[in-house]
């Protein structure tokens, strides 16, 4: 575990019983499809953030977990269920004056670099911004501060007067980065921040973030749907399949012995880049896709895709379950 | 296939130089394009496409033409050359000062002794002559009396008669009894004119005709002539000299009125009622639509439904009700009618547009990153959206105008445009039609003027939406 | 990466081009569908074409108040006197009769007949002229029976319609009692409103009487056998008309109905009708160079500068009047803005074809011609301006409607006025019902006014200023003036009607009551082996009811 | 590597431009490559290296003007591709080769039944009447493992899933069983567990079929597991080239060790990053020395001014860089490491 | 899809009911008096008319009148046209505005797509550049100086080859209406020539249609099944308002070229103040649009599969 220490302070992981900066208590958000249906897009989630960690959440599309970060953050209102920041309750429905009080606290960094960035703005228009509207520093200061954001995110100052779209998938990340964490907030949702982008641009930003991470003792909500990534910068991993937490743990163990079939299935799926552990192993395909959130049965929802379905899967959800080495299931493989 | 290159590779010989590490630049990265913004690069972009440019340029002399001119010459669209009706485009021209008191005509002698009808239809007035040498103001005819004639008919053609039937303009015929002339002052140009005269009897027969060839030359009385300054009126040797008519470069309509003047004056009500027009539609439709996009749910589906009634209306039909409605009091120029009647059917596509924009807006990225920094809705309204929304704005405000200038050209054209004497280039249409096959000139220069705007408005809003496409794919 | 279109898909241009002419011209198949009748003259077939600017509005003869309606129904029915070919007084249905000073008594022809072959009888006029005053008719043209006893008490609704002076003695004889003397009742007579109406027919068409060719029967020279609302008519010979040996022609066509002028003589060039009517000064140069017979003759109307007399108005100031009077040259309105053949400058409301005593009125009684002047034109401003005590004349409104023509004269005279007197004149434009309707209210200044005649006499332009006249739109007000109109509706004697009008047209000019304007001519070309067409300015016009084909002559078309 | 038997596409020096305002981007520069038939060739590379546009001008896809084949050769099994005109390369394409793209929801018509897409190749390469070639175009969605094929048949693409698409995709590919398959990132639109299913269709149809396949991707993870062969390009060119094992086992280029280093499940969890820094060049003005020096750690003096060739390593191996050059062997040369964890 | 139907047709009648009363009350803020005449009229007569025409009763009434007898489909008694049912008069002439319009309108999409796919075959070579002038000639000149040249046109044929080949007015034959249809369809031909293109060449840049080529397909086959197909959608869209333009647009090419349409009758009636004919025409027009629109939208489903089998079910 001593190389998790450029990520993640020790205290982070060494510390369960310290307070979660974020705790979310039973969050469900459902969205309403056409006149009658509704789409339960986050199930009854429940987990908690320790600050200064990273947490990794994935799953595949459709999974809700976009949809959980933009909950977490107020974007979304929330269905059921609640978020604590530091022990204080969040807002059901955010107003204004909730977003300009829980802004310092909490940002978020989107997935696509192209619409994330407002193309009619300058690069300093677009880092200001988060200044002037929180009301952090006078404006002689501001431009210092988005000048040392800039250094940061290895931009040139010269920058500032130029358009987002004169910069490359990966600038307008490190713009987006700066512009999230130029508030010096505690907690930060990246959505999907490398997925966009080639491989060894995605290696800059995730290097970039765990640096900043580090540095400024963030916490992060890193939504990811690629495990390896995941498992590559958090201490804690949590799957998401259909709204649902299926298991959560620490990163490394949920990588190295998933337990729920659906992380197992995650996992093998992934092609490893070396021929010959690729050959050597083989392939269980998962069958199926994810299917139609709008008509769910009772059971499991992963039973109709789970090659170890038993018959009581399909009547009943499994509960989430707390394993004895702390992490959680929701399977009745390890009722 | 690789060993082959590879040899050669392999044959170049390498120094210590070049094997020498590279010096690593510095980790920041530069960007060596130049810095543009959205709009100095949609400018750009259209500022090389020729034709567009060519349009704007077009736009930009026709602003002139209509806006600024006046202020350095006066154009009087109203004052009348009757000398000079519907005068085609040309020059100044020289025209004869003459007195047109009126005429006396000349005596007769009778001869009353009646002739047997065949020998009257045979018979025809002889010495039919010019009494004075003819010009535009009046030509003055006379002839001998035949005998058994009664009266006179009078006739004039622009070619030469080759039957009696075929004689030309019924004149008039003469009233008195032993009238023995007559005078035309029936809207004489400066070409030859064929006069042919036809006795008739007391039985209403009529006698072959004679006829008589005459050019007049261009003249103004000297009423005129001192009423409008051109000479001191008070001078009585004035008759017969010559003076310079002012000139009417695109000619003249049907009152003799300047075209020139009325088309530049003319074009500042069109152009005005086609840029005001959907400037405000463009302004209400953001508000409107940028309300309703940006409120959703219930509000914007009730706003969205006002709009789509008022989309359903059929929109001719209402411009004409609405214009007629709003009425046009004594002396306006009815253009106000005309722009609320645009401005109230016009907004809704304006309006579905900005909707349309403001919800794809809603869901952007950055809409909700500033949202987390406790941005406001007016904050993402006015910062956020409305930049962007103003490119789709902008290109379907250079749509709506030619548009909007075709709509006033058609009302006009159908007489239910701004009001007379106001003029509008589809009220100048309107007056042209009348006398498109003698004076195409008084149709076609206004309806030019019609094209080339809508035409340049066109081809710049092409480019417009071109370079701003083009700016949105970067 | 630049993503353009690529040329792949290689069918030839050509067979491209074919496909696309192909697509333009499909409709053109419609060229082989045959064009029956469309030639403007048929000598064999005896059918002559036409077009009209527009269809008759109303074709009930006793509401029917306007001239294309008159047009037909000026064919296809037929009062008790009629105009002939040279547009005398004769009888119609009537074969003889006889004007009192109390009343009137026409003996009917016999062999006068309904097109579905029933006599006309006296009991056919006595209906249709109680439905004509019967207010519930809502007849606009009921005042042109008041010199009947009673009509006006009975439109007015203080007499059951039974009251009206009118009597049928027997099938054939027709009483009339007048009101007072009316010396031009026979005129009266050949009116539409005064046609006959047969009360069983009129009846079973429950209310839908002229709608249709089929709710209409025919007494006269033609029958409509064909109406198609906005698209055409046709009338076809009565075999059934009394005099239907004159009528030469069999049938009428009107294949066309538009307002378009261009649209007209398009059609006359084309050889499409025989005939255009109104042609335009515009379209003279045309017709000349393609040597166009063109003709012209005074449709009776007359038009003037109406001012507003209502007190108050500064309009109402004599000198102001004066003033216009001075400067409004009609020369130049009518030979250089309005340029149209046949058309007069007007001096008087009295036309040049009207007779007088022994001779044309207008000989008899010269009116005077105001002297241009504008130096006394300013003058009289001057001097209205003093009596109205205003420090400046306020703008006055010259109402208009926007008819192409009006607006001519309109712009013409503002200018003009604007010019010569430095008076403004704000222009008030109006459709067509609005203007009416703003006369109507008095709300106006000046404006230009037309006037077309009802019956052949001088009365019908004289007593348009009689002061209880509604027509009297500017509410002139003269006890003069209204003398000479009670004289010259009840005197018999002729020549003091002529000394009556003569009065009248000296104070038109003293008092300028309205400025004349002008006569107006109609120019219009018609084929040339089209011979007999009536031009009239009392009743319809034009009248094809005595017009004939020349045979065409060897190798003419 | 048998020689035995004639590559089933072997491109040689192929060279595509673009002309854009103001001159022309060169694309694609000399790139030659071979694969055999039932075997799988790689194509690895960053975005805008090329990869697509130089499997797209064989086909004669790429939009002609601007884009044009400047020179170079493709035979295909034996018969030149490169400068067919339009009518014999379509009797090929489709039938001989065909290709597969990333994005299916795009890249199938909206606006017709899946099963008249796959019928129709059928139609117009086999001549099939319609009827038989619908019931082989239901049969071929049943064999790529659509469910319910014959219904869904009768569907259009927007009532499809991603992953049934590119299955559907594939389908009508194969539906001619060519020689050679061409696919374009056929997984990256798609989720872990489909890309799963949607490789292994394709490896099992190869088996089946026996037919080459190029694919082209830009995850390594892919290229391990399905390639037979490796080319690895960066900015137009090809800067290596060897089997799989070649290239994970012995990367000869910094560019290839740099992109297999900047994955996480390569670089191991906890460890930071191998970032490649910077960005590629622009192809409009192409630097006269390697092109990815700039980016190279290991760059030396001549890498600036003169451009590598591609030096053969070992049998079927080779490498553009001169740190391969007999004469840089004492330079500090990239280190690779073989472990990689579970 | 049927509920779909349904629901439109609802929100049809619910427009047109929208279009009644804003055209009630339009029409009574006109100024004027629809009794008038050029005649005067003594006052007992003036209140026989009005009481004829029900315009004694207080506006309310005459609006639930009006609201009344429009449910029961009666427009009522023109008050120009003396004794003609508005129904009637609709009944009579809009099959002739609607006949040329749908001509137009046909000359219009045919002409449209025709040009428009051509363009974009020959991009940038000369028939593009010559299409694409002779597009911004017509989208740029009046329509009544069409309508005025065209006309000129057919008598300058008709007298060069000696007899008429075409009628220059008139109405009757389908000679009679090529001319007018052309003339009322031309800008509408245009304005689709121009979407038709760039949707074309939108279409020719999709990656279905590499894919197409990818098959192997022949160029013909690519070009109509997959290309022209999917380039017409947009093309379909916009026909409902032009639809609208073309049969409300028609009252210049009405009256030049003396057609019986319902176009001329309203501008009649607005100058004549006649109100049924007014507030008949215009519920018309409205209720004609708005099926149109709708007939428009359900042919739009038909050729679009994701329309038709989503339906417009919200998002």
């Amino acid at each position: 575990m001593s190389d998790k220490s450029v990520n993640a302070p020790d205290s982070a992981k060494s510390a369960p019983e310290a307070a979660p900066l974020l705790r979310i208590e039973h969050l469900s958000k459902a969205f309403r499809v056409g006149k009658q249906q509704r789409m339960l897009a986050v199930d009854d989630v429940s987990f908690d953030i320790p600050a200064h960690s990273v947490v990794g959440l994935v799953g595949e599309s459709g999974s809700g977990k976009t949809t959980l970060g933009k909950l977490l953050m107020g974007l979304h209102s929330k269905t059921a269920g609640a978020v604590y920041l530091h022990g204080e309750r969040l807002p059901n429905r955010y107003r204004g004056a909730d977003f300009r009080r829980y802004g310092r606290h909490m940002q978020m960094i989107f997935q696509d670099p192209y619409g994330s960035l407002n193309p009619r703005m300058t690069v300093e228009e677009i880092l200001t911004e988060p200044l002037r509207l929180l009301q952090l520093g006078a404006a002689r200061e501001r431009r210092d501060k988005v000048v040392e954001w800039l250094l940061k995110v290895n931009l040139h100052p010269s920058h500032l007067s130029r358009y987002p779209h004169e910069f490359s998938g990966g600038q307008r990340q490190r713009i987006g980065i700066a512009r999230a964490l130029i508030t010096a907030p505690d907690f930060v949702v990246c959505d999907e921040p490398v997925s966009a982008l080639d491989v060894s641009v995605q290696a800059q930003i995730i290097n970039l973030l765990g640096d900043l991470q580090a540095s400024m003792g963030l916490t992060l909500l890193f939504i990811a749907h690629d495990l390896s990534m995941v498992r590559h910068i958090s201490a804690t991993m949590v799957v998401m399949y259909m709204g649902s937490i299926v298991e959560q743990g620490p990163a490394e163990q949920v990588f190295t012995s998933p337990r729920h079939p659906y992380t197992r299935a995650l996992i093998e799926a992934i092609p490893i880049p070396d021929p010959e552990l690729e050959r050597q192993r083989g392939h269980r395909l998962l069958p199926g896709e994810v299917p139609s959130p709008l008509a769910l049965g009772p059971g499991c929802r992963f039973a109709g895709r789970c090659s170890q379905v038993m018959p009581h899967c399909r009547q009943q959800r499994p509960p989430l379950l707390d394993q004895t080495d702390g992490s959680r299931v929701a399977c009745f493989l390890y009722d | 296939m690789s060993e082959m290159a590879g040899r050669q590779s392999l044959d170049l010989q390498l120094s210590a130089d070049d094997l020498a590490p590279l010096p690593r630049s510095a980790a920041v990265e530069t960007v060596v394009r130049p810095s543009l913004s959205y709009w100095q690069g949609a400018w750009r972009q259209l500022r090389g496409n020729t034709r567009s440019m060519l349009s704007l340029l077009t736009i930009l002399t026709l602003l002139v033409f209509c806006f600024v001119t006046p202020l350095f010459i006066d154009f009087d669209t109203s004052s009348q050359d009757l000398t000079q009706i519907s005068q085609s485009p040309g020059l100044a021209r020289r025209s004869l000062v003459v007195d047109t008191a009126p005429w006396g005509g000349v005596a007769a002698q009778y001869r009353e002794a009646a002739p047997a009808a065949e020998v009257f239809a045979r018979s025809r007035v002889d010495d039919l002559r010019l009494q004075e040498a003819p010009h535009t103001e009046f030509v003055r005819l006379a002839w001998s009396a035949l005998p058994g004639a009664v009266s006179y008919r009078v006739y004039r053609h622009i070619l030469e008669p080759s039957a009696a039937t075929d004689l030309g303009l019924p004149l008039g015929e003469t009233e008195r009894r032993g009238q023995v002339w007559f005078e035309d002052r029936l809207k004489l140009k400066t070409r030859t004119y064929y006069y042919s005269v036809v006795a008739v009897s007391a039985t209403g027969a009529e006698s072959a005709y004679s006829t008589l060839a005459a050019t007049p030359r261009h003249a103004i009385s000297v009423l005129d002539a001192g009423l409008r300054g051109l000479v001191d009126s008070g001078d009585p040797e004035v008759a017969g000299t010559e003076v310079d008519l002012p000139r009417h470069l695109l000619g003249t309509d049907y009152l003799g009125r300047d075209l020139l003047a009325r088309l530049v004056v003319g074009g500042q009500t069109s152009l005005f009622i086609g840029l005001a027009a959907p400037l405000i539609c463009a302004v209400f439709a953001i508000l409107y639509g940028g309300l309703s996009g940006y409120l959703g749910g219930r509000i914007d589906e009730l706003l969205m439904r006002f709009a789509d009634f008022v989309i359903a209306l059929p929109f001719l039909l209402f411009m004409i009700l609405i214009r007629v409605a709003m009425g046009i009091g004594p002396g306006q120029s009815g253009v106000v009618p005309l722009l609320v009647a645009l401005v109230a059917l016009g907004w809704p596509s304006a309006a579905k547009l900005v909707r349309g924009q403001v919800l794809q807006l809603r869901e952007q990225p950055f809409i909700a990153a500033a949202q987390l920094l406790g941005a406001g809705p007016n904050y993402l309204i006015w910062r956020h959206m409305l930049p962007n929304v103003m490119g789709v704005v902008l290109v379907s405000l250079t749509f709506a105008i030619p548009s909007a200038i075709f709509t006033e050209a058609f009302l006009s054209f159908i007489g239910m445009g701004v009001a007379p004497p106001t003029p509008s280039w589809g009220a100048m249409c309107n007056d042209g039609v009348a006398s498109f096959l003698s004076h195409p000139h008084e149709l076609l220069l206004p309806a030019a003027f019609i094209s080339v705007t809508v035409l340049a408005f066109n081809m710049l809003g092409d480019g417009l939406r071109d370079a701003l496409d083009a700016k949105l794919r970067d | 990466m630049i993503k353009t279109a690529s040329i792949y898909c290689r069918l030839g241009f050509r067979a491209w081009l074919g496909l696309a002419l192909l697509g333009l011209t499909l409709p053109g198949l419609g060229l082989i569908a045959p064009q029956a009748g469309a030639e403007a003259l048929d000598f064999e077939a005896r059918r002559i074409n036409l077009a009209m600017s527009q269809e008759p509005p109303d074709l009930n003869s006793i509401t029917s108040t306007d001239a294309v309606s008159g047009l037909v129904l000026d064919h296809v029915l037929q009062g008790l006197m009629t105009y002939n070919q040279q547009r005398q007084l004769v009888g119609g249905v009537a074969e003889r009769w006889q004007l009192r000073d109390d009343g009137a008594t026409f003996w009917l022809r016999p062999q006068a007949r309904w097109s579905d072959g029933r006599p006309v009888t006296a009991a056919d006029f006595v209906f249709a002229w109680q439905q004509a005053v019967a207010p519930g008719s809502g007849s606009e043209y009921a005042f042109i029976l008041f010199p009947i006893r009673n009509a006006q008490a009975i439109n007015r609704g203080q007499m059951p319609v039974t009251e009206l002076g009118v009597k049928a003695i027997d099938a054939h004889t027709l009483e009339v009692q007048l009101h007072q003397p009316c010396p031009y009742f026979l005129d009266l007579t050949a009116f539409r409103t005064y046609y006959p109406l047969r009360s069983d027919f009129y009846q079973a068409q429950q209310g839908k009487y002229g709608a249709e060719a089929a709710n209409l029967l025919f007494n006269g020279p033609f029958m409509l056998t064909e109406w198609i609302h906005g698209a055409s008519l046709k009338m076809q010979k009565n075999p059934h008309y009394w005099d239907r040996a004159s009528i030469w022609l069999e049938h009428i066509d009107v294949p066309y109905i538009t307002e378009d002028p261009n649209a007209h003589m398009n059609l006359y060039r084309d050889q499409k009708i025989a005939m255009v009517d109104g042609l335009g000064s515009d379209s003279l140069e045309g017709a000349l160079q393609s040597r166009m017979q063109i003709k012209s003759f005074l449709d009776g109307a007359i038009f003037y500068l109406e001012f507003n007399h209502v007190p108050g108005r500064v309009t109402a100031n004599r000198h102001l009047r004066k003033a216009i009077q001075s400067v409004l040259n009609t020369d130049d309105l009518v030979y250089k803005v309005i340029g149209s053949p046949g058309t007069h400058p007007a001096y008087t409301i009295f036309p040049r074809w009207m007779q007088g005593h022994r001779d044309l009125f207008t000989r008899e009684y010269p009116p005077s011609r105001p002297v241009l002047d504008a130096a006394r034109g300013r003058h009289y401003m001057e001097l209205a301006r003093q009596e109205l005590g205003l420090a400046q004349l306020p703008a006055i409104n010259l109402l208009a409607d926007d008819s192409p023509g009006g607006q001519k004269v309109t712009q013409f005279l503002q200018t003009l006025l604007q010019q010569s007197l430095g008076l403004e004149v704000r222009v008030d434009m109006q459709i067509f019902k609005q203007r009416l309707a703003k006369m109507s209210a008095g709300d106006f200044d000046l404006v230009i006014a037309g006037w077309g005649p009802d019956y052949n006499d001088l009365l019908t332009y004289g007593d348009l200023f009689y002061s209880e006249n509604m027509n009297n739109r500017g509410r002139y007000n003269s006890a003069d003036y209204d003398h000479w109109v009670r004289v010259a509706q009840a005197s018999l004697q002729p020549e003091l009607r002529m000394q009556a009008f003569a009065a009248m047209q000296d104070l038109l000019f003293e008092d300028v009551i309205v400025v004349p304007l002008y006569e107006r001519g109609r120019t219009y070309v018609q084929h040339p082996r089209l011979q007999g067409v009536v031009r009239r300015a009392i009743g319809g016009d034009p009248n094809f009811n005595y017009a004939r084909i020349v045979a065409p002559l060897d190798g003419q078309p | 590597m048998t020689t035995a038997q004639a590559p089933a596409l072997n491109v040689e020096n192929l060279q595509v431009e673009f002309a854009v305002r103001g001159g022309r981007v060169q694309a694609v520069r000399g790139v030659s490559m071979a694969v055999q038939a039932g075997q799988t060739l790689a194509i690895v590379g960053e975005s805008g290296c090329g990869k697509s546009v130089a499997m797209m001008s064989l086909l004669g896809l790429i939009p002609t003007p601007p884009g044009r084949v400047v020179a170079g050769s493709a035979q295909l099994q034996g018969r030149q591709l490169l400068g067919l005109p339009e009518q014999q390369l379509n009797r090929l394409r489709g039938a001989e080769i065909a290709m597969i793209f990333q994005d299916p929801m795009s890249a199938l018509n909206p606006t017709m039944k899946i099963g008249d897409q796959i019928a129709e190749t059928l139609r117009v390469h086999v001549g099939m009447p319609r009827r038989e070639a619908w019931r082989r175009a239901v049969a071929l969605l049943d064999r790529v493992g659509v469910p319910a094929a014959a219904e869904r048949a009768n569907q259009y693409p927007f009532e499809f899933s991603g992953g049934m698409l590119q299955r559907a995709m594939i389908a009508m590919s194969l539906a001619c069983k060519p020689a050679v398959l061409i696919a374009d990132e056929p997984t990256t639109a798609l989720d872990v567990t489909i890309q799963n299913q949607v490789l292994d269709l394709m490896q099992e149809l190869q088996r089946e079929m026996g037919m080459a396949i190029v694919l082209i991707t830009h995850d390594l993870g892919v290229v391990a597991r399905m390639a037979d062969q490796v080319a690895v390009m960066y900015a137009g060119q090809i800067v290596e080239y060897g089997s799989v094992e070649d290239i994970f086992a012995r990367s000869a280029h910094p560019y290839t060790l740099g992109l297999k280093q900047a994955m996480p499940a390569v670089a191991g969890s906890g460890e930071r990053l191998a970032a490649i820094a910077g960005s590629p060049p622009d192809l409009f003005a192409p630097p006269p020395g390697c092109g990815f020096c700039e980016r190279c750690p290991y760059a030396m003096s001549i890498c600036q001014r003169t451009g590598p060739q591609l030096l053969a390593l070992d049998a079927g191996h080779s490498a553009r860089c001169w740190l391969q050059h007999p004469q840089a062997a004492g330079q500090p040369a990239p280190v690779y490491r073989s472990e990689v964890q579970p | 899809m049927l509920v779909f139907i349904l629901k439109r047709l609802l929100s049809g009648v619910i427009t047109i009911w929208f279009i009644a009363s804003a055209t009630f009350l339009a029409m009574h803020a006109v100024p004027g008096d629809p009794l008038a005449n050029p005649k005067a009229v003594s006052e007992e007569i003036r209140q026989n008319l009005a009481s004829r025409y029900g315009l004694d009763q207080p506006l309310p009434k005459q609006y639930l009148v009006f609201m009344g007898n429009l449910l029961q489909g009666d427009f009522g008694i023109s008050f120009t046209q003396k004794n003609r049912r508005v129904n009637d008069i609709i009944r009579e002439h809009f099959p002739v505005s609607a006949l040329l319009g749908v001509l137009a309108l046909v000359i219009a999409t045919a002409g449209g797509i025709l040009w428009g796919a051509l363009t974009a075959i020959y991009r940038d070579k000369w028939p593009d550049s010559l299409i694409m002038l002779l597009v911004v000639i017509s989208i740029s000149v009046p329509s009544f100086v069409f309508a005025l040249l065209g006309q000129l046109a057919i008598l300058k044929l008709n007298s060069w080859l000696g007899f008429s080949l075409l009628p220059v007015a008139g109405w009757g034959s389908l000679a009679h209406m090529w001319m007018p249809a052309l003339v009322l369809g031309l800008g509408t031909m245009a304005y689709l020539t121009r979407l038709m293109r760039s949707s074309m060449l939108e279409v020719a840049a999709a990656d279905y249609l590499r894919t197409a080529r990818a098959k192997g397909l022949p160029g013909r086959r690519i070009f109509f099944r997959h290309q022209l197909r999917n380039a017409i959608l947009p093309v379909v869209t916009v026909l409902g308002p032009a639809i609208a333009a073309i049969t409300t647009g028609g009252f210049v090419v009405e009256l030049v070229f003396a057609i019986p349409g319902l176009g001329r009758y309203f501008v009649q009636a607005v100058q004549q103040l006649d109100y049924t004919v007014i507030m008949g025409t215009t519920v018309f027009y409205g209720a004609f649009l708005v099926f149109m629109v709708l007939a428009v939208d359900i042919l739009y489903g038909v050729i679009d599969p994701r329309i038709r089998l989503v339906g417009a079910g919200g998002e």
